[in-house]
């Protein structure tokens, strides 16, 4: 489904990497690793069309992502280092915005009882900005619980959670993989996930 | 004398005792003004050179008044509050705001209403005039500045700061104005005052000007109780407060 | 008494439109803030039920200055 | 969705409380700073009122500008449009109405009352609030293209006015026009048409280039 | 210290390139925008210029203050320096220097040469250019109590312009009043003798309240 | 040396903990655990003085840290999630003013040295907003290789980083506790770091 071919990404004088390919096909998960500052995160970014590699090309069910536009959208899933959550409203309506900008709108009791399961009961209600590290995490990875897109790329999602998160974070995955989905992910974390096929992408 | 006065700075003894001082200043700004308002309208005599107009006086003076006393009281409770950290007198500052504000904006809408008959013109960049509105946007700057914080700890000292350093500047702001204003040759038209007062009438802006008083502390002493209900709703004497309200 | 009857009461002598315009916009200001004030008061008494957690423990100290 | 953005952009403004009444008090503040400094002769202040509350408009509306996305921008939501399904187009455009519905609608209200105070005559301050509703909805469109462009350029405050304010004047200068001509006892309605003009083609057109140039600042 | 910061903040003026640039055009063309929108009649312009310049100073001034401090506070910066050994007063005072430095002192450069747009003669250019000499350094000073008790609040840009126009008034009737007093053939030794005891003033004062603000705003 | 009495934290109308006591002496290191939102980085805070307790206190050799001011500043470091680093700046920039604003100026030789040794060499002179999530968070860890305070207060300082840079941070740490230095810290990863008395406060 998603295929990489030749990839190259340039930095400033930088050549992060070169001749990267892979193929991704559903039920699988893409585990991108490798030291920090070695590319993991403008792959990603590539990935998802947000910015353009400088030799190679990206294509998703065999159709480049450059010539897709909005149809290659409707079925992905980005989430970067920035969580796209906003300080002043509370996690319902972050929760409410975000999944309406993707294009999957939901009501007020479906995001309740989201982030009732991330961990967030009780603190709905409050506006993000006072809520901690790990917990403003947690509002942006709840997107993932109503998204019904295929191809999920997560940028470091295991950052500032707590083990039981982590482990939430870890059943939505294999449960999104069980179903076909797809993931490429990147983590300096360990972490165990059970899927039909296992690629790890070695950069630098 | 041996008040302990500490008692009385702490929010819950203060909310009740608050509550039984509410109905006595509203019954007497009630009073006042019913009173203030007869000498106004019907005992006072018509003014020789502004007619009836002149009647405005009444609710004019005692606002422009209001608007500057109330200032220098908020900004008063909000340096205690800064410096011994008592939460109740920033309380009673917070709540002195709109009150002020209103008083403000009251002095500059009954002005111009006056100003329209006696000036020919609703507003004029005489000194006096200026710095009441620039008294407004201090008012406001001090009120959105508090709405514009979430924590209650720091918009008190927040707002404390910004009223002090308003505080230093009204006299500059008021010196500056009057003196940049008779630099020029002067504005066209200048307030046109009787020298001599009919005494009636100086009766009846004084009783308005008390009603007044009387009406800006029982806002003050309203709002802070809501105020403190609202910060406090999760102490324990606020819950007994409402089982007790609910029974 | 100043005034022959009521409707000379209320044109002040041909400045009706500027006393009354004054006092009426200041009862409304007045009204006004009451009104609001007690508003703020009902909306608390509203939400005290769905806000209170009589679960946490009561902060005793953060009563006294 | 344009709807939907509008109404989001609004809850948020709410949420901010004092957005809304800032830029309407920076509009009144900067219209009363002028006579404390050009001095209060009427006469004089009376030919300015015009050029000083359009400026006024103009500086207000510039400088909300900077809201208008670097909060999305800063918090990764504006990647998440970007990334949307719906149509960029319609998503500008829906910020740029909530961005006039916020910022400038506000200002025409006010527009009257400060004219007052420099002691306009009724049909200028008629004319005077009606060019400014035909006009603030222009400087929102153009503004958003630069906003865009300023994306997360550090200097962005004042680097978008920079861009801006040359494509403003135009507005600028029709929009007090009109008032003088009015004023003067001329008609005012080649004016009007002229910004009713440049109003729908902003519509047409400014979302279309603040989408790009939004592409352009996140790549 | 007080040196070090100043290096500090001048360096990271110049890294943003196009910060002290920016503040100067906007400066230029506000005072460049009000022949557009008033009319170009010479004689009118020239009896408003000194308050149409000393208007944009202080807006340019003023709207640069958001860079004071926000930056430093968004990327944990300003935690640093109150978990500083060094003394808050004079961090701050630093900092309000360096943006005097950086927005301030351009505004006087350039003062005569707008001056000169509005048909202003010698001896009014001089003393517009050291009234605003005076000036902007109060401005900056009293600025920084505004953006440090405006930290982190999102409507921030507008609401510390609600704070902060009131206080500038004085300044600006001051300085624009010397300039119109030499116009009128009368002293202006009084104007800025005033400019400078308030220099003074906020000199000594403003950093304490400043530092205040931002113990209080981190806390 | 720090010692904690009866600290409480009441954060909105939460009270996040209660009755914490501690006491660390030199040589001590201190993790503080707990899942996300439980106050770890709140409590990190107070101690740094950027916050004051509800109620308790807390103090330094023997003296309540409120009243010492400057002095106690002579003595800690903290680094929090935020990471004090300027985008724009330099690596070598950024170190050497972070370091002077703490009162120990470096010269330029110096700070190259120090980069280097966290991985960043050849990368000194790139702003920084260029760099990785991992690159800047190693600028911002490079300030404790400069400083010579007995406190150090590190709020999740693994974040973003990978492997060899976590053993880099985990030698480091072991160095200033045998030189009798102190450490409170947060962290969601394993790191087993050998000292000579280890203490684990356990919020929530
Ligand atoms: C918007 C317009 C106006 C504003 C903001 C305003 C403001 C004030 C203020 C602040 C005061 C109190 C001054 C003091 O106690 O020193 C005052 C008093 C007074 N004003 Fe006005 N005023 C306005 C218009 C007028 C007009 C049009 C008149 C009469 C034609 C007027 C007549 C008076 C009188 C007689 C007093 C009492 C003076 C005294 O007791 O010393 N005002 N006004
Ligand atoms: N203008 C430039 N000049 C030189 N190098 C650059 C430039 N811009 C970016 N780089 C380099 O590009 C790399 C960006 O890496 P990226 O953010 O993709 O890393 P990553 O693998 O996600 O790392 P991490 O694990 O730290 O998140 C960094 O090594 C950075 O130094
Ligand atoms: N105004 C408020 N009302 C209610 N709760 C609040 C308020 N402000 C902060 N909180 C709560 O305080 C806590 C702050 O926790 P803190 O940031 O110290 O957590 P942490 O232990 O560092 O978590 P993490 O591991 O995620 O970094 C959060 O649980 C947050 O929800
Ligand atoms: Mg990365
Ligand atoms: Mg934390």
């Amino acid at each position: 489904m998603l295929r990489g071919n030749d990839l190259v990404c340039v930095r400033g004088d930088r050549r992060l990497f070169e001749d990267v390919n892979f193929f991704l096909d559903a039920g699988g998960i893409m585990r991108v690793s490798g030291p920090n500052g070695s590319g993991k995160t403008s792959l990603l970014r590539m990935l998802c069309g947000l910015s353009l590699p400088a030799h190679g090309e990206i294509s998703w069910r065999g159709t480049a992502i450059r010539s897709l536009g909005g149809e290659y959208y409707n079925e992905v899933t980005y989430l970067g280092h920035l969580a796209g959550v906003k300080d002043e409203l509370t996690a319902i309506e972050n929760l409410r915005i975000s999944s309406a900008l993707a294009g999957a709108e939901i009501g007020e009791d479906k995001a309740r009882e989201v982030l009732q399961y991330v961990g967030l009961g009780g603190r709905e209600l409050l506006p993000v900005k006072v809520l901690s590290q790990g917990q403003k995490k947690r509002v942006a990875l709840a997107r993932l619980l109503v998204s019904s897109t295929a191809l999920w790329i997560l940028d470091e999602p295991l950052v500032a959670l707590d083990t039981s998160a982590i482990k939430m974070i870890k059943d939505l995955l294999e449960q999104h993989l069980a179903q076909g989905g797809m993931v490429v992910m990147t983590t300096h974390q360990e972490i165990d996930i059970a899927a039909a096929t296992i690629q790890q992408l070695q950069l630098a | 004398m041996a008040i302990n006065w500490f008692k009385y700075s702490s929010p819950a003894t203060y909310y009740s005792l608050a509550g039984k001082l509410i109905p006595i200043f509203t019954v007497a700004a009630v009073l006042l003004a019913i009173a203030g308002l007869y000498i106004g309208f019907f005992v006072a005599p018509t003014d020789f050179q502004q007619g009836e107009a002149y009647r405005i006086i009444f609710i004019h003076v005692p606002a422009a008044w209001m608007s500057m006393f109330l200032y220098l009281v908020m900004a008063f409770w909000a340096a205690i509050g800064l410096a011994f950290n008592t939460r109740l007198s920033s309380m009673i500052a917070t709540a002195i705001a709109p009150t002020g504000a209103m008083f403000t904006f009251l002095a500059l809408w009954t002005g111009s209403l006056w100003g329209k008959p006696m000036w020919g013109t609703w507003w004029v960049w005489d000194a006096r005039l200026t710095s009441e509105l620039i008294l407004l946007f201090l008012y406001i700057g001090f009120m959105s500045l508090q709405a514009a914080i979430d924590d209650p700890r720091r918009a008190d000292k927040a707002g404390a700061v910004i009223a002090l350093v308003g505080v230093v500047n009204i006299p500059i702001i008021y010196f500056s104005v009057n003196w940049w204003n008779t630099l020029h040759q002067g504005a066209s038209v200048s307030l046109t005052q009787s020298p001599k007062m009919a005494s009636t009438m100086l009766l009846g802006m004084i009783i308005m000007s008390l009603a007044c008083w009387m009406y800006a502390i029982a806002m003050t002493l309203i709002r802070s109780r809501v105020i403190i209900l609202e910060r406090e709703r999760h102490t324990a004497w606020v819950a007994e407060l409402h089982e007790k309200e609910a029974a | 008494m100043n005034w022959e009857n009521w409707s000379e009461f209320f044109a002040m002598g041909g400045y009706g439109f500027y006393v009354w315009g004054s006092y009426v916009v200041s009862f409304v200001c007045i009204v006004g803030e009451v009104m609001l004030v007690s508003k703020r008061r009902r909306t608390l008494q509203k939400q005290r039920g769905l806000i209170h957690e009589p679960t946490t423990k009561e902060i005793e100290n953060e009563t006294t200055p | 969705m344009l709807l939907w953005i509008i109404q989001r952009d609004l809850l948020l403004a709410m949420r901010r409380q004092s957005d809304v009444l800032t830029t309407l008090f920076f509009f009144i503040i900067v219209v009363s700073l002028f006579p404390l400094s050009v001095g209060p002769e009427m006469n004089m202040l009376r030919t300015m009122a015009p050029g000083i509350v359009w400026v006024a408009a103009l500086l207000a509306s510039m400088l909300s500008l900077g809201r208008m996305f670097s909060s999305d921008y800063l918090d990764g939501t504006l990647e998440q449009m970007l990334l949307s399904p719906h149509s960029l187009f319609l998503l500008v455009l829906g910020k740029a109405l909530a961005h006039w519905l916020v910022t400038g609608v506000p200002l025409v209200l006010m527009a009257p009352i400060l004219g007052i105070q420099y002691d306009l005559p009724a049909d200028a301050l008629f004319v005077l609030t009606a060019s400014l509703l035909l006009g603030t909805p222009i400087l929102s469109l153009i503004g958003a293209i630069g906003a865009a462009l300023t994306l997360g350029l550090r200097g962005g405050g004042v680097l978008v006015s920079l861009l801006v304010l040359p494509l403003y004047i135009p507005v600028l200068i029709f929009g007090s026009g009109a008032v003088e001509a009015s004023s003067a006892g001329l008609g005012y309605g080649a004016h009007f048409s002229l910004l009713g003009a440049f109003l729908l083609v902003a519509v047409a057109f400014s979302p279309w280039a603040t989408a790009s140039s939004l592409r352009i600042s996140m790549e």
